[in-house]
């Protein structure tokens, strides 16, 4: 009953949120930007009874990633001139009608969907903590295993690259 | 709780290997001072060697899901794995060795080096053995992070780091259509991302799910570098560090053929969406990257940026043959042909990629590094040299009796199986062209005077001697008794897991 | 009483006949390879003896194939390959005709030797000249021996060769080894028709062999409609006609006829004795000879007797114009050859052969003479061959003005010498022997004969006159000497035998005894005339013609007939050229300017040939290299596709900026269309 | 050593590319040179041991047969054997490598060791094509021929020896590709046919083809063949290749490698797709006698010898190609024997252009002439061959012309006697222009002063030649044994064609042999006194019989 | 005004991911750049949880969970790389990288 008053608006600020990203002219406002639209994707998240996710989604995106851009932004201190101008080229054109028409072609998918509205009754502890745990832990093992070698890549690799001399 | 077998770590071993071999590496950093630098080369190899030995055992064993608890399983231990983790291994063995001489000529040895290289290894292993969209991304993700700082790495020059950016943000970008398009399958199967499930899921191929299917297609289709994907391979390669180059070359196009092999046949390999879905889009590809790989070569004069499109090139004739694989009874041929084909080109491009990592020119930057007047006269100075590379020319054209032409027959065999004649011609049409380029180089070795502008090759050292004599073993025999792998690679691919 | 079989000859000779070929060869080879070591009497003892064995051979063959009694032997030298299922036998064998052609070839060719011995003293080259010569004594009796059509080519072409080295003996000089060439490929002209004419005779009768020839002609039916082969559909006389036309191709350029005689004139280019031997007496008759094997063959093609009757005609009056205004001693006599020759082959196309090849063997004598007698004066005049700068040189070399006179004397045809029995044999042929299909032939070849004939006997005796005759005209300060035994000697050995071969030629009763002593070599030939005839009378419909006569009264009007032509040209040159008429001759140059110069040029046939066969020949070909061949398919095809993928190559490249943006966009609009594709 | 005689032809085979290996290892200078060079005189001697091996009088196809398993699950297999052609082409290999390797002694002025390596990989990959019955076998040795070919023209040629060296590989490599896809396609009918999938050379000649596809695979082998003979729009390879090669490379490319296209067609394209070569056949007829007279006509207008001897070999090769087409045994073992001929003549003449480049380092005939006064015996030898490549009578080159030119003038093809007929044009032509070229070079005065001081033929060079010379006149006049050796063979190849299509193979009957009487009644003859033969047929055998018996007969 | 459709939220994923690719595209900062693919692997995660929803399978959301684990991982070494480039190229305009071509 909730869900519609509730899901409108957060889709909105997300979209919001992104086409601000893209059309702030100062990095620092398109990451402050981007930051709203994740928040609104995550309440969209928390009607979709993905809580823990949705938790991800504010500590790992807003807090971390977009920490780190906004991080990265400062560091370089990029000044005034360097800001660009938007125009138009040929590839700004194409690739924004691009954009456009996988949009539309995605609603061409959708409608051909069956009809279906969400399921109003979900099983027990549905994106609940634990049964996301006891799944990742459990059949889940192996990627998430492999998972933490990745971050230990990139770990590694972040050291390398950003590492004075070699 | 469930219970892991024995046969479990056996599936993993060659992956664990490399993992454990990269983690030591790292250990040993710490404690080493940065006088005697240089082992990790020959340690890089021994544990690709030990990787390559981890892997027998599955050439021997019928498919087993790794884990499988209830039912789901995210990676299997088959023969088709098993060939795969020997030609990555192979791959990683030899441009580790190439490495070592390419650091150690510019003193940039670092143990970090190789450690990614193993932990893109590994990915690479499990890329080849995923069954699982999901497990497939994760994998996907270990090897291409690490190619990325493998691309940067060794930042004095800008171009590395150039090469690194480009290759970053394509590939952060193929990423997310990749994982866009497994969200759509996900959607389209009702919750399924294992590779057999979707395929039992799959039924005629609803809107969704091909829509799912062209955005995965999409992302590998990057990674193999398939025109019109293709275009930062050329820029990549020519600005990576050339044994990363010669790795990328190698190992990650492998593993992304054999990732992509493996889904579109099992997951997507029924009549109705292969060859009335994405048959003729991989045709039309094939052809694509065919033409644009060898027709982009001609005008090249630097060597690694003529082997990098050649590499295009190559990746065309894969193509072909995932094509031929469209063919549900032409699977196992077209199969057999594409192991073969990349564990040749391991051999004759990590091969060729070597020689101009032993010739590249130190100090000043820019094409010149690599330009073929470097190439001049080289069977005088060189011979060894000299006739190594004109055996990786003659192999990557596809003349006998090199591991290339084996590779080609057999790509063009299931080619002409499935009936795809228009494949077949383009093939050969367009390896004539890339006889031209090849030839060029060959005659810059023996029939050019060498001027003293280009100034002095480096010395020669022994890792690279190692590196340029196996490769040139390995795609002599596979060219001369072609019979023991080529059976391999059959009996993987007759039974494929998943 | 079998050692008298076993002293049988035939046997002995069936495996001597190779030894004809062989010492000669030999000759050739010792004196080519060691010649100059040698030293020059070795190398006249080697020639000479060479040809004096072969010689030797011959005459028991002759004499054993004339009066033993066997009539042909046949030496099988070995199987050479086969056509096919047809075998092709290096074998050779001998009969009447071959024989007595055999003792005119290396008679006279020794003859020859022992001439050359002293005309070539002062040559360095000497040692090779023999070679040559042995070399070609060989292949002519190859030619005259080979017991099927194969080994006649390989003679063939082998007097060819030995032609062409000899006319270009004097290669340094570029004139003379391009006559040498010319001789050469103008032959190959006339071989292409003989391969040709071999080819046919294969096809249709499945063998190259002159005896299994010879017995497959007697049941020829000339209507009769081929089933099978390559020929079906043809009738049989058709395909036979083709045949002989083909291999007459081959005769013309042999043997100097029109229109390929242009060879002879400029093969004078070589040393006087070889055109005495090659050019005159032998191999020039290889044509008569040929066809006279195939007599058999030709009877059967009306056509083709018709044509070859013809074209010797005209050859004889043409080349007997021609030499009016030579003023070359031996081109005169080169251009009375061709016209000879030109009679003989009247003689092979009205069915006189016989005739025919009696001329062939006096002619051999006196031309020979004559040719010897032309190189003792240049001999004695410093090679000098204008007859304008010679005259009276009779007082200066006695022997060489007999024999020259003697010979000349045979060759116009004046009684009672051997040239005036064997011509008018021809003559008499010629107007007596019908041709059933062709009935104007007989009459033709006859008037054309008696002008050549009066032709002959005018430029001879203008040139005799000219030569000996009168007061020397130039090279006053120069004494000339006669010539040394050796070159006398032959001289009147050949002059003796141009007087002495007339007794063949006597026309007793019962034809000449030349005549029947070639009978039975011609009688297949003279069966199929009857029965040709026999058919072609039924054809149209006329009574078959009576076989003419041939004893003493039916030769007589023609005998005398000839005698008062013989004379008249006799007059007319004395008239003109010794006698009262000296002025007229430059009188006629200044009067008809146009005429004389078509004359003296030789009608211009060799620069018609020039520029309507070799320039244009050449200009092709260089339009083809340099057009179609580099340009056309090279450059443009060939070179052309490479360019242009190169370009496209280029193009294509600077699609490739390094933008990774533009990239981006690339990927993703083809991935969104490939999504489009996906969706269908 | 019992081993070694068994697989013999593998041996002759293999040994020289293991040769190619040791003098690789080996010192320049001597050693290496004398390892090639013995090597290829032993490899020459074992093949001899071939000839003593093979049965000319057995029934099979082909001898010394082995096959084994190479790349089993893709029914790739190493089978080998020989019928009499490919066995005289061996030969003809194996007679020719020495020669060259010993002409290169002088003739090539650096890296002598990479040269015979070169030439004896060559080796090894000319006699594998001639005995490959697999067809990826055969396609390895094909291709493996142009690596060593395009190194010997792109090292040791001459000025613009890099451009002719690969336009040579690429020109060959066209044509060599499209027949791969088209093998490829017929491995895959073999499947479809056959119990398994094989590239054997039988299972190929097995098949049943249908007409359209048939010309398709007829057009790809038969472009990768032509483009090798090289037949006439297809040439314009050879003149630079043959001009920038060193003058033992243009040996071996004139000796040997052209012949592997006539060898492709005889062995392969033809038996193959029968219908299709039918089908075919008046263009391939057209294209080879106008490749004579082209060919010939080129040679009139050349100023560079080598380029003149290079059209030539494509007028000789039309020839070859013309006799091939005639399908009758006459034409077929012309051709072969103007395989042996071209390759004996045609080298010898390459040799000899080689040691007169050597004194005089010119390919220009305007900067000879008159030569014959200074070098008499070099004159001499060069006139033999001269002739020898003009056919003349008692030559090599007579009897493989006459062959050829009486085969196809005897042949089924539709106007085959007017083919014949232009093509025996060549016969006049070749003396044009070769007699021309000699008397450009040879006669007239000596116009160059540098050329009076020419030194006349060495002993090597005498050893080097002499062979060649000496094998011009025996094959000219003994030609039966080398017949003899391909005659089997030729026959049943015939015999195959003719099954497929009497109408177009096969040789046909004399026609006189079988006539038909238009009229009724008898033909008028006279009654003959001779021996009568009946009107109705003849048949030439008895004849011949006959003739037999009376060698010596009575008037 | 009910329950929302499972359409609209795949519209909504379909729309960030539209919105991102069109950073990607048009913006020549490298760091927006970024930002727009960290867009797409949001709206990745939109679908997943989406289906994962409408099929209440909680693999979706497992699928999430390291869709979130990997975009962190390529955060860390694409600043990493964004950092060194600015370091040598003093820029991060995309449109000045390109000494790499043809």
């Amino acid at each position: 009953m909730t869900e519609a008053w509730l899901f409108y608006p957060m889709a909105i600020v997300a979209l919001g949120g992104a086409l601000g990203m893209i059309l702030a002219r100062n990095p620092v406002h398109g990451a402050m930007s981007l930051v709203l639209s994740f928040f609104g994707i995550a309440s969209v998240y928390v009607l979709l009874a993905a809580e823990l996710i949705a938790a991800l989604q504010i500590i790992v995106y807003a807090g971390a990633i977009m920490v780190l851009f906004v991080f990265v932004i400062m560091l370089l201190n990029l000044n005034e001139e360097d800001l660009e101008r938007p125009r138009l080229t040929p590839g700004t054109i194409v690739g924004g009608a691009a954009a456009l028409a996988f949009w539309m072609i995605s609603f061409m998918i959708f409608s051909d969907l069956p009809e279906q509205t969400m399921p109003t009754e979900l099983p027990e502890g549905f994106g609940q903590v634990a049964s996301l745990g006891r799944l990742i832990f459990g059949s889940f093992i192996l990627p998430f295993e492999s998972t933490s070698v990745l971050l230990l890549v990139a770990m590694v690799g972040a050291i390398v690259v950003a590492k004075a001399r070699i | 709780m469930p219970k892991y077998s024995s046969a479990d770590i056996l599936g993993l071993a060659p992956a664990l290997v490399l993992i454990v071999g990269a983690l030591t590496l790292l250990l040993l950093e710490v404690f080493q001072e940065s006088k005697k630098r240089g082992y990790q080369a020959w340690f890089t190899a021994i544990v690709a060697t030990v990787a390559s030995l981890a892997a027998l055992p599955m050439l021997g064993a019928d498919p087993h899901p790794i884990l499988a608890l209830d039912g789901v399983s995210f990676a299997v231990s088959d023969r088709f794995g098993g060939v795969m983790a020997l030609i990555v291994a192979a791959g990683l063995g030899l441009s580790a060795l190439t490495a070592g001489a390419f650091l150690g000529a510019r003193n940039a040895e670092r143990g970090e080096f190789y450690a990614l290289a193993m932990f893109a290894a590994s990915g690479m292993v499990l890329l080849a053995q995923a069954t699982d969209l999901l497990m497939i991304f994760v994998a996907l993700e270990i090897m291409s992070i690490s190619t990325y700082a493998l691309a940067a790495y060794h930042r004095r020059g800008m171009r590395a780091t150039e090469a690194a950016f480009k290759y970053f943000i394509l590939g952060a970008f193929s990423t997310a259509l990749y994982i866009y398009g497994v969200a759509l399958v996900y959607g389209a199967t009702g919750g399924h991302t294992g590779l057999p499930q979707i395929a039992a899921a799959a039924g005629e191929g609803s809107l969704l799910l091909m829509a799912g299917l062209a955005f995965v297609a999409a992302g590998f289709f990057f990674k193999v570098a398939a025109a019109p994907f293709h275009m930062w391979t050329p820029d990549v390669y020519e600005g990576a560090p050339t044994p990363v180059t010669a790795f990328m070359a190698a190992g990650v196009k492998a593993a992304a053929f054999a990732a992509l092999f493996r889904v579109l046949t099992v997951a997507f390999g029924s009549e109705s969406v292969a060859m009335h879905g994405w048959m003729d889009v991989v045709v039309a590809l094939a052809i694509l990257t065919m033409v644009v790989g060898n027709l982009l070569a001609i005008p090249q004069r630097s060597v690694k940026r003529l082997l990098a499109y050649s590499s295009i090139a190559h990746a065309g004739y894969l193509m072909a043959g995932i094509a031929a694989a469209a063919h549900p009874e032409v699977r196992a041929a077209a199969g057999e042909g594409i192991l073969y084909y990349l564990a040749a080109y391991t051999f004759t491009g990590v091969g060729a990629f070597a020689v101009v990592a032993a010739l590249e020119r130190q100090g000043s930057e820019g094409p010149l590094m690599w330009d073929l007047d470097r190439f001049a006269g080289l069977a005088r100075v060189r011979p060894a040299l000299a006739m190594a590379m004109a055996l990786f020319m003659l192999s990557l054209a596809g003349i006998p009796p090199t591991a290339g032409f084996m590779g080609k027959l057999l790509i063009f065999r299931a080619a002409v199986d499935a009936k795809l004649y228009s494949l077949a011609v383009f093939g050969v049409l367009t390896s004539l062209v890339g006889v031209y380029y090849y030839l060029r180089v060959v005659v810059y070795m023996y029939m050019r005077e060498r001027e003293p502008s280009v100034g002095e090759l480096p010395a020669p050292r022994l890792t690279m001697g190692v590196a340029l004599a196996a490769a040139a073993i390995g795609t002599l025999i596979l060219g001369i008794a072609p019979g023991f792998f080529g059976e391999i690679a059959r009996a993987s691919t007759l039974a494929l897991g998943g | 009483m079998e050692w008298l079989s076993a002293m049988n000859p035939a046997e002995g000779l069936t495996n001597a006949l190779r030894w004809i070929v062989l010492f000669p060869l030999l000759g050739a080879a010792i004196n080519g390879l060691l010649g100059k070591r040698l030293g020059r009497a070795n190398v006249h003892l080697v020639a000479c003896g060479a040809i004096f064995a072969s010689f030797v051979i011959s005459a028991i063959a002759l004499y054993t194939v004339s009066f033993g009694d066997v009539s042909r032997i046949t030496d099988l030298w070995w199987r050479w390959f086969e056509i096919g299922g047809v075998p092709v036998e290096m074998s050779l064998s001998i009969d009447r005709l071959s024989a007595v052609l055999m003792c005119v070839v290396t008679g006279v060719g020794f003859l020859i030797h022992i001439f050359s011995t002293e005309y070539m003293s002062h040559d360095e080259g000497y040692w090779r000249y023999f070679a040559y010569l042995n070399l070609f004594v060989a292949a002519m009796s190859l030619l005259v021996l080979g017991s099927n059509l194969l080994v006649m080519f390989v003679g063939w072409e082998g007097v060819g060769l030995a032609s062409y080295l000899l006319i270009g003996f004097w290669y340094t000089d570029d004139e003379k080894a391009y006559a040498g060439r010319k001789a050469f490929v103008v032959n190959r002209v006339g071989d292409f028709g003989f391969l040709l004419g071999i080819f046919t005779l294969v096809g249709l009768f499945g063998t190259v062999d002159f005896e299994q020839l010879r017995m497959l002609s007697q049941s020829v039916t000339p209507d009769a409609v081929l089933g099978g082969g390559i020929f079906s559909g043809w009738t049989l006389g058709a395909v036979i006609t083709m045949a002989c036309l083909f291999l007459f191709l081959g005769a013309t350029g042999k043997s100097a006829q029109l229109p390929l005689y242009v060879w002879l004139p400029d093969a004078m280019a070589g040393p006087t004795p070889v055109s005495a031997l090659i050019h005159a007496a032998t191999m020039v008759t290889a044509g008569v000879y040929m066809i006279a094997r195939l007599s058999f063959l030709y009877v059967w093609s009306p056509a083709a007797m018709a044509t070859v009757a013809v074209v010797g005609a005209l050859t004889a009056i043409f080349a007997a114009l021609m030499a009016y205004a030579q003023n070359d001693i031996k081109k005169v006599l080169a251009y009375s050859t061709v016209s000879q020759l030109g009679f003989m082959f009247i003689g092979v196309g009205v069915g006189a052969w016989w005739a025919a090849i009696y001329h062939l063997v006096t002619h051999a004598f006196f031309k020979a003479c004559l040719f010897l007698g032309a190189g003792s004066v240049m001999h004695g005049m410093r090679d000098e061959t204008d007859i304008r700068l010679f005259g009276g040189l009779r007082k200066e070399m006695w022997h060489t003005w007999a024999t020259f006179g003697i010979s000349t004397i045979a060759i116009t045809g004046v009684l009672p010498l051997s040239g005036f029995f064997s011509k008018d044999a021809i003559l008499h042929g010629a107007h007596a022997n019908p041709n059933i299909f062709f009935g104007w032939v007989p009459t033709f070849t006859y008037v054309i004969g008696l002008a050549a004939a009066l032709s002959t006997s005018f430029y001879m005796w203008r040139m005799f006159n000219l030569t000996f005759h009168g007061e020397r005209r130039g090279m006053l300060d120069h004494r000339a000497h006669e010539s040394g035994n050796a070159m006398v000697g032959p001289l009147w050995v050949l002059s003796g035998l141009a007087v002495g071969s007339l007794v063949w030629g006597l026309p007793l009763s019962g034809g000449a005894r030349f005549e029947n002593f070639l009978k039975p070599i011609f009688r297949t030939a003279e069966e199929n005339l009857a029965r040709m005839t026999a058919f072609g009378a039924r054809e149209l419909g006329v009574p078959v013609p009576p076989a003419p006569a041939h004893d003493f009264a039916a030769m007589l009007p023609g005998y005398l007939i000839a005698l008062v032509i013989a004379l008249i040209g006799f007059g007319i040159a004395w008239y003109l050229y010794l006698g009262p008429g000296k002025a007229v001759p430059a009188k006629i140059a200044q009067g008809a300017p146009g005429l004389y110069r078509a004359f003296a040029n030789k009608f211009y046939v060799d620069e018609f040939y020039h520029y309507v066969v070799v320039v244009p020949l050449k200009a092709t070909s260089r339009f083809l290299w340099r057009v179609v061949d580099s340009f056309a398919i090279d450059k443009l095809i060939v070179n052309g596709s490479a360019v242009i993928t190169g370009w496209i190559a280029q193009i294509f490249r600077y699609f490739q900026d390094g933008n990774v943006q533009r990239y981006a966009v690339v990927m993703a609009v083809s991935a969104v269309v490939i999504l489009w594709v996906f969706l269908g | 050593m019992g081993e070694a005689l068994h697989n013999l032809l593998s041996v002759v085979t293999f040994l020289p590319m293991v040769a190619a290996f040791v003098v690789l290892l080996a010192p320049e200078g001597r050693v290496s040179r004398g390892i090639a060079f013995w090597t290829s005189v032993l490899v020459f001697f074992l093949s001899l041991g071939l000839l003593w091996q093979f049965d000319p009088g057995s029934t099979s196809a082909f001898q010394l047969e082995v096959n084994v398993p190479w790349f089993e699950s893709a029914g790739i297999g190493y089978h080998i054997g020989i019928d009499g052609v490919s066995l005289l082409l061996i030969l003809l290999t194996t007679f020719l490598m020495p020669i060259v390797i010993a002409s290169a002694r002088t003739t090539i002025e650096h890296r002598q060791k990479e040269f015979s390596v070169a030439v004896l990989v060559l080796e090894t990959a000319m006699i594998g094509a001639f005995i490959a019955l697999d067809m990826v076998l055969f396609y390895v040795f094909w291709e493996l021929m142009l690596v060593p070919m395009f190194l010997i023209i792109g090292v040791w040629g001459s000025e613009n020896r890099i451009y002719a060296a690969v336009k040579f590989f690429l020109y060959t490599m066209v044509g060599s590709l499209l027949m791969l896809v088209a093998i490829l396609y017929m491995y895959w009918l073999t499947g479809e046919q056959g119990e398994a999938r094989s590239f054997d050379y039988y299972a190929y000649l097995a098949l049943e083809i249908a007409p359209q596809a048939q010309l398709w695979l007829f057009g790809a082998f038969a472009l990768a063949f032509a483009v090798k003979v090289p037949m006439f729009p297809l040439h314009t390879w050879l003149p630079d290749a043959h001009v920038q090669a060193p003058a033992p490379g243009s040996v071996v490319l004139a000796g040997v490698l052209l012949k592997m296209g006539t060898y492709g067609f005889y062995r392969f394209a033809f038996p193959f797709f029968p219908e299709a070569t039918f089908e075919l056949r008046w263009l391939l007829v057209a294209a080879s006698v106008v490749g004579i007279v082209y060919g010939s006509l080129m040679c009139l207008a050349q100023r560079d010898m080598k380029k003149l001897i290079a059209y030539s070999s494509v007028a000789h090769l039309g020839f070859v190609m013309l006799g091939l087409l005639a399908f009758t045994t006459a034409g077929v073992s012309g051709a072969v024997y103007q395989m042996l001929n071209h390759g004996v003549a045609t080298g010898a003449l390459f040799l000899l252009v080689g040691m007169l480049y050597e004194r005089r380092h010119s390919r220009e005939i305007a900067d000879y002439g008159g030569l014959a006064k200074v070098v008499p015996a070099f004159a001499a030898v060069w006139l033999i061959v001269t002739l020898a490549s003009i056919g003349l009578p008692g030559t090599n080159g007579f009897v493989g012309e006459f062959l050829i030119l009486s085969g196809s003038f005897v042949s089924k093809i539709p106007g085959g006697k007017i083919w014949a007929g232009f093509a025996a044009t060549g016969v006049i032509l070749g003396a044009v222009y070769m007699l021309w070229l000699y008397q450009r070079m040879w006669q007239g005065k000596v116009v160059h002063e540098e050329n009076r001081s020419l030194r006349d033929l060495s002993f090597r060079e005498w050893a080097i030649v002499g062979p060649l010379v000496v094998l011009i006149f025996v094959m000219g006049l003994f030609p039966s044994p080398f017949l003899g050796i391909a005659k089997p063979s030729v026959e049943r190849w015939v015999g195959q064609l003719e099954k497929a299509n009497p109408a177009m193979a096969g040789d046909p009957a004399p026609s006189a042999a079988s006539r038909e009487q238009r009229r009724a009644e008898a033909p008028v003859v006279m009654p003959a006194p001779t021996i009568q033969v009946d009107a109705k047929g003849i048949d030439p055998s008895v004849l011949r019989a006959a003739q037999r018996k009376m060698k010596v007969d009575t008037p | 005004m009910g329950s929302v459709p499972l359409a609209h939220y795949l519209a909504l994923g379909s729309g960030l991911f539209a919105v991102g690719f069109a950073a990607l595209l048009v913006r020549r900062n490298a760091l927006v750049v970024f930002m727009g693919v960290e867009l797409m692997l949001n709206a990745a995660n939109m679908t997943f949880l989406a289906f994962s929803r409408a099929h209440q399978t909680m693999s979706g959301q497992a699928a999430a969970f390291f869709v979130i684990a990997v975009a962190a991982a390529e955060a860390a070494v694409g600043l990493a790389i964004m950092i060194a480039l600015v370091r040598n190229r003093r820029t991060l305009n995309v449109d000045e990288v390109d000494t790499l071509k043809y």
